[in-house]
């Protein structure tokens, strides 16, 4: 009984997955991403011309206030790339889908990319803010631990041969690292309390932000995300044309052999 | 010209550093593309070829 | 099962070096450091909670490597593998021969170190205790790192890349805890923390270990 | 009591290297795989001690029957002859590794450090750990490399003997050991490269 269900369950989800079938995921993303290329663009090129060029100083922050306009979606952006490596690892774990294991690898250097410039727009933010680059302040230190997951990740993909073994392996990694990324973020706020710049930094309190500042840092919100999967999904079909080309290159030893 | 004050340092640093990072990942990204296009359009050919 | 314990640990014993090792690296940085901050004993005190913590996660960092890769060299470990021993099980007694031959004597040593660093004597107590519920930690999450870099030829600096962020909750809440019962602060949350980092990490992370370990004899 | 083995392919780094395999082996039997240097023998045992999955096919065996037998022994160099045995026979769940050590001729270095064993002497260690484990499925690969022929006898007797105990034997190995068993040559099931690459098209195993 049980196992009729969990066929028909399977069959109801078909068409969903089988958008992860590398054929298919070619295809479509083939099509897609023009598009995606496209939305880009008109949100993310107007976003940031918005917030450099159109919006006023703010009290307290003068024109430094712009760097939000960079700061705060790179940070955004570094976070929602290791959940969405995460998830990705997940399907491959469960699904023995490729593509799941390969947007992941595809998604790692993006996530880290954004992570650095989350941590050095802040450095340099820092300075005149609170007169200094770095200070172990929690949220600041958890951006530094989740660099260094990044790395690890990036190097366990690196260091294994066969890509099989190198996706389940990074997979668990990333799963148990995120236990372990949410417990250090946790465990940061006993450690220090924190410069905390306070909710009219952060987006805690949104209506602390006022709407000039608001509407152009969402437009860019937007752009990273649609630039975030745009990178992912070139990335992701790099890693399947390689891991093509490298079976075509083991078929080709075998034939020689 | 846009009138940055005394921040103008950390401002135009930061969006250059992030346009920067971007615009090479972005490079890098794209070589990438090109690079493996190439090695996989060269084997398939070569299996097409050698079969 | 207890086998397996029994010929790891007489391994460590008859091998010499790795049991001594990490004791000693352990002396060497708790004596390093009061000549690279100076030696005013106010100071040392204040860091000295931290300072053995900091020691004590190296050291233990410093033999993870041992811990499966002779096993997959001589081709014990595919042969464990198909033994009748569950690999989760295979796992944790590996983790518990890499405690009582690295976490427990650092954690038996933590105190006299401590008298180097002029760590009042209220410390001695809460050093000990704190590494004492911590290493075991230590021990199985430096397990885990070993099983997912057990195939590769260097793979030492890549482990301890792995496994440092995989160390920091632990490392925090055991310092911090050491560091608040010393200066008399409330300390019951982040021991408790502590000791529920500790359960947790044995009680989820054999899975995963075993996990990795199976992929990598694939 | 019997190992059966139905249209099973196997990989190696997920590229098949033998495919369609299928044979039975019952109690004394003996099979001796062979096939070329890398033609897939090492990767067939393996899969079927359950180090790998295999790609396709069915594998039927009752269950705790497999002894693995690898290119390296598994010894530690600290322990003696008969520490190694004693590890290995008390994860087995046996206690008796006397017999073992009459049958493979080890009882006078029985207290030596396995470090100071000569590569037979080693070997022979190795296949003594098959002894005590009370499997009665051996699956050996290459088990006489490094045996002179006297040990190679010895080696053969001992599988006699398991044989006509009730056991089994599947073994990879290149030379006549002089036992009374079947051939399996795993040749003509190699993999084709070319069987399963379509059209531009590739699947989940990008072939």
């Amino acid at each position: 009984m049980e196992d009729t269900r969990v066929r028909q369950h399977n069959d109801r989800w078909n068409w969903f997955w089988a958008w992860a079938n590398p054929v298919k995921f070619m295809a479509w993303t083939g099509k897609a991403l023009p598009w995606f290329i496209g939305l880009t663009l008109i949100t993310l090129v107007p976003g940031l011309i918005w917030g450099f060029f159109f919006t006023p100083e703010a009290e307290g922050f003068g024109s430094s206030v712009k760097i939000i306009y960079v700061h705060v979606p790179s940070a955004f952006m570094a976070i929602q790339a290791w959940g969405m490596m995460v998830v990705a690892s997940l399907i491959w774990l469960i699904r023995r889908h490729h593509v799941g294991a390969l947007a992941a690898k595809g998604a790692a250097l993006v996530g880290l990319t954004m992570t650095v410039i989350a941590l050095i727009t802040g450095a340099i933010w820092g300075e005149p803010m609170w007169g200094t680059y770095w200070a172990w302040d929690p949220r600041l230190t958890s951006f530094l631990i989740l660099f260094l997951f990044y790395i690890g990740y990036m190097a366990l993909w690196a260091a294994i041969e066969n890509p099989d073994t190198a996706a389940d392996l990074t997979s668990v990694l990333a799963i148990v690292g995120s236990v372990f990324a949410f417990l250090s973020r946790y465990a940061v706020n006993f450690w220090n309390q924190g410069l905390h710049q306070g909710a009219s930094l952060s987006l805690d309190k949104e209506e602390n932000v006022a709407d000039v500042f608001w509407q152009p840092l969402v437009l860019t919100l937007v752009g990273f995300g649609l630039l975030f999967v745009v990178l992912v999904l070139v990335r992701a079909r790099t890693e399947v044309r390689k891991r093509r080309v490298h079976a075509l290159m083991t078929r080709e030893r075998m034939r020689d052999a | 010209m846009l009138e940055l004050g005394k921040y103008a340092g950390a401002v135009l640093s930061s969006w250059g550093v992030t346009l920067g990072l971007i615009g090479l990942l972005v490079a890098v990204s794209w070589v990438q593309a090109r690079r493996v296009k190439a090695a996989l359009d060269a084997a398939e050919a070569r299996r097409k070829g050698g079969a | 099962m207890i086998a397996l314990l029994i010929r790891d640990l007489r391994l460590t014993f008859r091998a010499g070096g790795g049991f001594g090792l990490g004791l000693a690296f352990f002396l060497i940085v708790t004596v390093l450091v009061p000549f690279g901050v100076g030696p005013e004993s106010a100071l040392l005190a204040r860091i000295a909670p931290g300072i053995l913590w900091v020691g004590a996660l190296l050291a233990c960092l410093l033999s993870l490597d041992r811990i499966f890769q002779l096993d997959f060299e001589d081709g014990s470990l595919d042969l464990l593998a198909t033994a009748p021993v569950p690999m989760e099980g295979a796992v944790a007694m590996k983790a518990l021969a890499h405690w009582l031959t690295t976490g427990l004597p650092l954690t038996l040593a933590a105190p006299f170190f401590g008298g180097l660093m002029s760590l009042p004597t209220a410390g001695f107590l809460w050093v000990f205790v704190t590494l004492l519920i911590g290493t075991p930690a230590l021990s199985m999450i430096g397990t885990f790192g070993a099983a997912l870099t057990v195939g590769l030829k260097r793979g030492g600096l890549l482990l301890s890349l792995l496994v440092l962020p995989l160390y920091i909750p632990t490392l925090l809440f055991g310092a911090e805890t050491a560091r608040r019962a010393i200066m008399g602060m409330e300390y019951a949350q982040t021991f408790a923390i502590l000791a529920g980092v500790s359960a947790g990490s044995i009680a989820i992370l054999p899975f995963a270990a075993a996990a990795a370990i199976r992929i990598n004899l694939r | 009591m019997e190992l059966l083995v139905e249209g099973l392919t196997v990989a190696r780094g997920g590229v098949p290297v033998l495919e369609n395999l299928g044979f039975r082996l019952s109690s004394g039997q003996v099979l001796v795989l062979r096939g070329p240097n890398g033609s897939g023998k090492t990767t067939l045992l393996r899969t079927l001690a359950g180090l790998q999955p295999p790609l396709a096919g069915e594998i039927s065996l009752p269950p705790e029957a497999i002894a693995y037998g690898a290119h390296a022994d598994g010894l530690k160099g600290q322990l003696s002859v008969a520490e190694n045995l004693a590890f290995w026979a008390s994860v087995y769940g046996t206690r008796d590794i006397e017999r073992a050590l009459v049958d493979m001729n080890l009882v006078a270095l029985r207290d030596r450090p396995a470090a100071n064993l000569s590569a037979g002497q080693k070997r022979r260690l190795g296949l003594a750990r098959l002894l005590v484990t009370g499997r009665p499925i051996w699956l050996l690969d290459e088990p006489t490399v490094s045996l002179d022929a006297a040990s190679v006898a010895l080696f053969a007797d001992a599988v006699r003997a398991h044989v006509a105990a009730g056991g089994a034997a599947l073994i990879a190995t290149h030379i006549d050991l002089g036992l009374d068993a079947a051939i399996f040559d795993v040749t003509p099931f190699k993999a084709d490269p070319d069987a399963t690459a379509g059209d531009g098209a590739f699947d989940e195993a990008f072939l």
